[in-house]
């Protein structure tokens, strides 16, 4: 009864289509930016409504999102995984309850039980930022990572990717290894801590730009920068900065608000009933001071 | 003679004294929380039409219940002067230790609850034995089991979670009997037991005096060093419960699970009328006190404030819901 | 020989930081007899019965209690033993009754379950109540009790454990004669019963009514043992103190000038009503009454702690409103609590920051304290009132009770307020000190100050007072001016049977 | 010289109170944690050979100087019997909106760090006139601070960093005077204003006389709501200051700066002696406190411990060290 109409209340009041959108932390920048996409394309809709909501980086807490979503009956859900292990579960609970589930940004397996997925793989942001700091290190030199929040999804696989590339050379090898938390007052600590531990570095890859640009700030500040390749991931307008000075070598652009618009355009395909591909790819693209102007310009 | 007449008098002038105004305020002082949580229900309920069916209530119930069971561990600890920080982590350790004992076909349903009830048990056991023995004050020691049981966790894990659970070790969190989620049952459950031993057993009144007055205690003969270690592994073991559920329900164990839950779990016995100076708190308050953060959780998400301001709303809230409580029982 | 005695402890020495509390102490205890601990405050009379109760262990010594030698290392085992204490400190749990007070560590309760038998829990306590003759409500919040109801609570729990020897450490300090008188029945039926007690004091009267065998401990050191009966006051005095001291005080005569303080109809609903009086400007005005009179009720209401529902103060003939106790001492009140660790002391401090707290306004200067007037001041009150403490800087919860309440009046002494209220000033006050603080008072007297002091003990009012008010369940009921004032007409004003209209 | 040595001894002994051995136990006992810092230093020193050099002390100092102003701030509110769990919120509040105000040819220098240290004192006079006015516990006041505040700085900076700040605010956090970093000088600065508070003014004396026994406070004429809220303010003041130094020092203002570093900051109160029930605690203990964090943090880095066993590590380490403290007042 009262279940019922509830739900015809929030689905058809006015007609319009209300879309769910489960993200996993909202102060994380790079998200925010892909939060953007959404929204830019979200204006761009008549009679859409977006509700956004933040898990906070904690995959239970998503879920209860999501069951929320279902208990309102939304008319379509997009999903960005806290975690991917956890995420079949809520793709799970969607279909049984029969709304779309689009997940965006995060793939796991079994992510072609959900209607669609948007995005990338994220150990490939891992390769390609590893593989252009060999190029530029003639495939040798000592490596130093900076993990993001242990445990995190991004941090798991960007390392790994990291790693990945490693082991094909041999005269490359990861002297030291932290974290930082994604912050990038902890970057800037760890790498001082490092600096003093007088052991040689030619390279720092961190798990993201901001801590990166501690990494850069520590460096700086010893007057080692030019010494060091530095590399991140994300292509934050500071981190692109940073690149143009010369100062940050390597970042690797996941088109955030391309995946955002792209999440968001699909979900709302599949909310109408319309047909959608499974898998939409959205490719990384890797940042140095040679294209980086292409990228200033985009965040503007 | 003379003396019992006049004690008779007093007795009998303390009588009227119990008006039905009093009794009012009487009520309003033990309940308050309880009319706040029903004035933020009925808040919800007019601003979201969603937020009112027993589908959804029932959903509240079993997001809170897991930092509802911790919150009840808490709250004992509480009272007796402690603290427990390091509930978060626990859940996290148990989370990816029982769930690496839950893939399907491997040992049975209960290998994997018992081992995680066991280091739920563990955890707790040394830090109220590091507390009561050593004489470190609780905050220290169980930071240092939040940040070490953390690590443990991610070490334990390789910093991945761990999927692949077998269907019976997912009811636990998924389930329902009778219609109601499994989660919910074992919330109240908890509440039940721990209720009666804190209110109907030696251990509980020991509880309450090791808290009102420690010296006191110690005076009277009580063995406080062991009531505190039964305390703390109480707590512990509760973290361990709520460990499994969470890891049932998310269907991996997580070396990150339980982030900033022990913030909650406090929260939750404060709100519920718990004193941080000890000896006073109750099952049911705190049980009030995690529904209150529950139904602001979910009803902000259904009302699609922006989680910013959802930030901002929930400290504002929380610390009113404190202070019209606090005002109520300032008049009794 | 030995089987004369309940107890003997031979050779007892303890040493704190600083302090060697016990030297070589030894006290043998009769069976079947109340043998009294006396000493001056510091003696080491608590830490000799802490040790016995297991609290401390002696760095050295003996212990020999019913005829086997007592080897124990935790209160418990005290209590399994037979041994059993009134602790001189309070010490309830508030918010749990007086019945789960009384058998806290003992409740009925099931075997292995430990579910509580809360039915048999009243029952027992009614019962102890009853063969007491105590009249308090087993289900009563311990917060609720006044301190004589809290001490006497504490009476019954040191008694129903019906141990072959009872300590009692100062148990008549917080209770007015009308208990004492109570408590001193109990005392002789237990002796009837067979039950050995030691019992620490500080009042001489106390001695001769009640004890047969007397030790005396100064400085840490055994002075001797002899039969309550056969020892004068002065030769006693003399033992505890170690030189000859005249310990029948005389009241100083003071001018008494203009009024002070002047209160009229004042009323707290549930506490007190219409209490009016007045005191002058070297004038010293008693009050008397039994326990829960509402005496200290009266002071904190003046004093802004819980102002009144109605009524007017006066000060120097101007009507004051004191709403805070800020008021107050601004208004030059000052107020030593009845309760010195709930209301007095600042357990984690220094002796000389408990003394200060009223005056560090008079210590700053251009911000910043000038600890060298700061060392001086508390220093010339140390000597002035022989507190007994290695240095200023020690903690005050280190002190024995009595220094630390000589410390509390030294903070009010510092602040030289114009009218002084005296909540039961030297409870727990050795005789030696005692008639320091009374000559101290009698000096503010002197130099013009108005002065309030509340105390149960009858022969303090009698002799400090010129002026007595006497109160009876929150109404005053008489005012006795020095001459007209006996024992016999307060306690009749103090138990309602008599009611005079103040001159 | 064995017995020349006695009889030194025995003529101190024979002075009223103070003998030399009396004199160490009090030394360990007011020092405790300044030896076990020393004792670190030392371990470190062994392990890696490049710990013990000018440039990597004052490196640890200048990371711990954030944290161990947030810690002074949060040792005088404990003294009080109180807490603080918004400094690290209030950082980031403090952070992104002194940067908004300290983009390069906008404002003076003065003008950020004015607004920051504002934004900074107004939250703890909003957290300490909650919790003396309308007396609601301070877990809970702080609580909803720190949910609240970071909530407000996510709101007010979208999320996102604000960067390009003037080379003037940047000297704050980077810049150094007669080759000390300024963070450290000002870290020292706070420290000494703040003990001299603590020590010599009426100020301080009224602090430790609340948290020993609020009660006996009020009746001794303490205006004890005025200071608490002063209390507050203070910490609130030095957390503003900490964010402006963090802002500076990363050159951005960051809405999720300072997370945690509440928590760090207590644990440097009670590692430095403190008491959570009030009335105890120094100003110097918080430093060594702040200080045994930092050493450990960056000597863990040095030697390249995995993230894991550097947060086991931590805990069990801090755990012992204050049980290792414990056991030396044990003795005396
Ligand atoms: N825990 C302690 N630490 C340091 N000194 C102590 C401690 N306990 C007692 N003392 C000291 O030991 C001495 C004896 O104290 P005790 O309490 O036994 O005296 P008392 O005879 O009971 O005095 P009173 O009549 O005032 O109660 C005092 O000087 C006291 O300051
Ligand atoms: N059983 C009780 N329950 C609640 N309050 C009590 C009880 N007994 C006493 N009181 C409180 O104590 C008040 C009077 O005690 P107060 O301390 O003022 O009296 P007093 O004359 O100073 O006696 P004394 O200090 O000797 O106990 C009562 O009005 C009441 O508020
Ligand atoms: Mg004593
Ligand atoms: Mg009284």
């Amino acid at each position: 009864g009262g279940k019922q109409e509830a739900a015809q209340t929030s689905g058809d009041k006015s007609g319009k289509i209300v879309i769910g959108a489960a993200l996993p932390d909202f102060d994380d920048k790079w998200l925010s930016y892909l939060q953007d996409g959404m929204k830019e394309y979200e204006k761009t809709q008549k009679d859409v409504e977006v509700i956004y909501v933040d898990a906070m980086n904690d995959a239970s807490k998503q879920l209860s999102q999501v069951e929320n979503f279902i208990q309102q009956k939304v008319d379509a859900i997009v999903l960005i995984p806290v975690d991917t292990v956890s995420a079949p579960e809520m793709v799970d609970k969607a279909n049984q309850a029969n709304i779309p589930i689009v997940v965006v940004n995060r793939i796991f397996d079994g992510v072609d039980k959900a209607t669609a997925y948007v995005g990338s793989e994220s150990i490939k942001a891992g390769i390609m930022q590893m593989e252009e700091v060999a190029k530029i290190l003639g495939g040798k030199g000592n490596v130093a990572i900076i993990n993001g929040q242990m445990g995190h999804e991004a941090q798991i696989k960007r390392t790994e990717g990291n790693k990945q590339v490693l082991k094909k050379y041999p005269d490359m090898k990861v002297v030291l290894e932290g974290t930082a938390e994604w912050d990038r007052a902890k970057g800037m600590s760890l790498m001082e801590n490092w600096l003093q531990s007088g052991k040689k570095i030619d390279a720092v890859v961190a798990n993201n730009d901001e801590m990166a640009i501690g990494a850069i700030m520590a460096l700086e500040d010893a007057g080692k920068l030019k010494d060091v390749v530095v590399a991140g991931i994300d292509a934050t307008p500071d981190a692109l900065e940073y690149v143009k000075e010369g100062k940050l070598k390597v970042t690797v652009f996941q088109n955030a608000k391309g995946q955002g618009q792209g999440g968001l355009e699909v979900a709302i395909k599949a909310a109408k009933g319309e047909k959608v591909e499974k898998f939409n790819w959205i490719p990384y693209e890797l940042v140095t001071k040679d294209n980086v102007e292409e990228y200033i310009k985009k965040w503007q | 003679m003379n003396s019992q007449v006049s004690v008779v008098n007093k007795q009998e002038k303390s009588k009227p004294s119990i008006s039905s105004k009093e009794r009012v305020s009487r009520i309003l002082h033990k309940y308050g929380m309880l009319f706040i949580l029903i004035a933020l229900i009925i808040l919800m309920s007019v601003l979201s039409p969603t937020f009112f069916t027993t589908g959804n209530l029932l959903n509240i119930v079993r997001q809170m219940s897991v930092v509802g069971i911790v919150a009840i561990g808490v709250t004992i600890v509480i009272i007796t002067t402690g603290i427990d920080l390091s509930s978060g982590s626990v859940i996290a350790l148990v989370s990816v230790i029982a769930a690496s004992f839950a893939h399907p076909d491997t040992y049975p349903v209960i290998v994997p609850i018992l081992i995680g009830l066991g280091v739920g048990l563990l955890t707790g056991v040394i830090n109220g034995t590091i507390i009561s023995k050593a004489k470190i004050a609780p905050f220290i020691v169980t930071l240092g089991m939040m940040t070490a049981a953390r690590g443990a966790a991610l070490l334990f894990s390789d910093g991945r979670p761990i999927g692949n659970l077998s269907d019976s070790f997912k009811f636990i969190g998924q389930g329902t009997l009778a219609g109601i989620p499994v989660p919910i049952i074992i919330f109240g459950f908890v509440g039940f037991i721990s209720y009666i031993l804190l209110n109907k057993t030696k251990f509980g009144k020991y509880v309450y005096a090791i808290g009102g007055n420690e010296q006191a205690a110690i005076i009277a003969g009580v063995n406080v060093d062991k009531y505190k270690i039964l305390v703390y592994a109480y707590a512990g073991l509760l973290s361990g419960l709520a460990g499994i559920i969470l890891t049932s329900r998310i269907s991996s164990g997580q070396p990150t699970a339980g982030m900033m839950y022990e913030l909650d779990a406090i929260a939750a016995a404060v709100i519920g009328g718990t004193s941080l100076s000890g000896g006073i708190g109750t099952i049911g308050g705190t049980i009030i006190g995690a529904l209150i953060i529950g139904v602001l959780n979910n009803g902000l998400d259904l009302l699609n404030v922006s989680p910013y301001w959802q930030q901002i709303l929930k400290g504002v809230i929380i610390t009113v819901a404190v202070f019209i409580d606090s005002r109520k029982n300032r008049k009794s | 020989m030995s089987k004369d005695y309940i107890l003997e402890m031979i050779d007892i020495t303890k040493e704190f930081p600083g302090v060697k509390a016990l030297d070589g102490v030894q006290l043998k205890v009769k069976k079947g007899t109340v043998h009294a601990l006396m000493g001056e405050n510091g003696a080491g009379k608590s830490t000799l019965m802490k040790i016995l109760i297991g609290i401390y262990t002696p760095d050295k010594g003996k212990i020999i209690f019913d005829g086997e030698k007592l080897k124990i290392s935790t209160i418990k085992q005290a209590l399994d033993k037979g041994i059993s204490m009134i602790h001189q400190e309070l010490s309830p749990i508030p918010n749990m009754t007086v019945a789960e007070n009384i058998f806290l560590g003992r409740e009925p309760s099931y075997r292995f379950t430990g579910w509580l038998k809360t039915k048999e829990l009243e029952e027992k306590t009614r019962k102890l109540f009853e063969k007491l003759e105590i009249d308090i409500d087993p289900n009563a919040k311990m917060s609720d009790l006044s301190i004589a109801n809290t001490q006497m609570v504490e009476i019954a729990k040191a008694i129903s454990y019906n141990s072959k020897l009872i300590i009692m450490d100062e148990p008549t300090s917080a209770i007015t004669e009308k208990e004492v008188h109570h408590l001193f029945n109990i005392i002789r039926s237990l002796k009837k019963e067979g039950v050995s007690i030691i019992y620490i004091t500080h009042k001489m009267d106390e001695l001769e009514q009640i004890t047969d065998e007397v030790t005396v401990l100064r400085d840490g050191k055994y002075i001797g043992t002899k039969p309550s009966n056969q020892i004068t006051r002065d030769e006693l005095i003399q033992m505890m103190v170690g030189r000859e001291l005249n310990q029948i005080f005389h009241k100083q005569p003071a001018e008494i000038k203009e009024v002070a303080l002047s209160v009229k109809g004042l009323t707290k609903k549930g506490k007190f009503e219409n209490v009016s009086f007045e005191v002058r400007k070297g004038e010293i005005v008693g009050f008397a009454g039994l326990m829960g009179s509402g005496r200290t009720e009266v002071l904190e209401s003046i004093f802004g702690i819980t102002p009144p529902d109605s009524g007017e103060v006066y000060i120097n003939g101007e009507k004051v409103n004191i709403r805070s106790t800020r008021d107050a001492i601004k208004y030059g009140m000052g107020l030593l609590t009845e309760d010195r660790k709930l209301t007095g002391l600042f357990l984690p401090l220094s002796v000389q920051d408990n003394m200060i707290t009223v005056t560090i306004d008079q210590y700053t200067k251009g911000g910043f304290l000038n600890e060298k007037k700061i060392r001086e001041d508390c220093q010339r009150l140390s000597e002035q009132l022989a507190i007994k403490t290695p240095s200023l800087q020690q903690l005050i919860k280190n002190l024995s009770g009595g220094n630390q309440q000589k410390a509390l009046i030294a903070r009010w002494l510092l602040q030289d307020p114009d009218i002084l209220f005296l909540d039961e000033p030297t409870r727990g006050i050795d005789v030696g000190a005692k008639s320091e603080i009374y000559n101290l008072i009698f000096d503010l007297a002197k130099k013009g100050k108005a002065i309030v002091v509340v105390s149960s003990e009858l022969p303090e009012i009698l002799g400090l007072s010129d002026r007595i008010i006497v109160m009876h369940e929150g109404r005053k009921t008489g005012e006795l001016s020095r001459e007209e004032a006996t024992q016999e007409r307060i306690m009749e004003l103090a138990t309602g049977e008599l009611v005079t209209t103040g001159s």
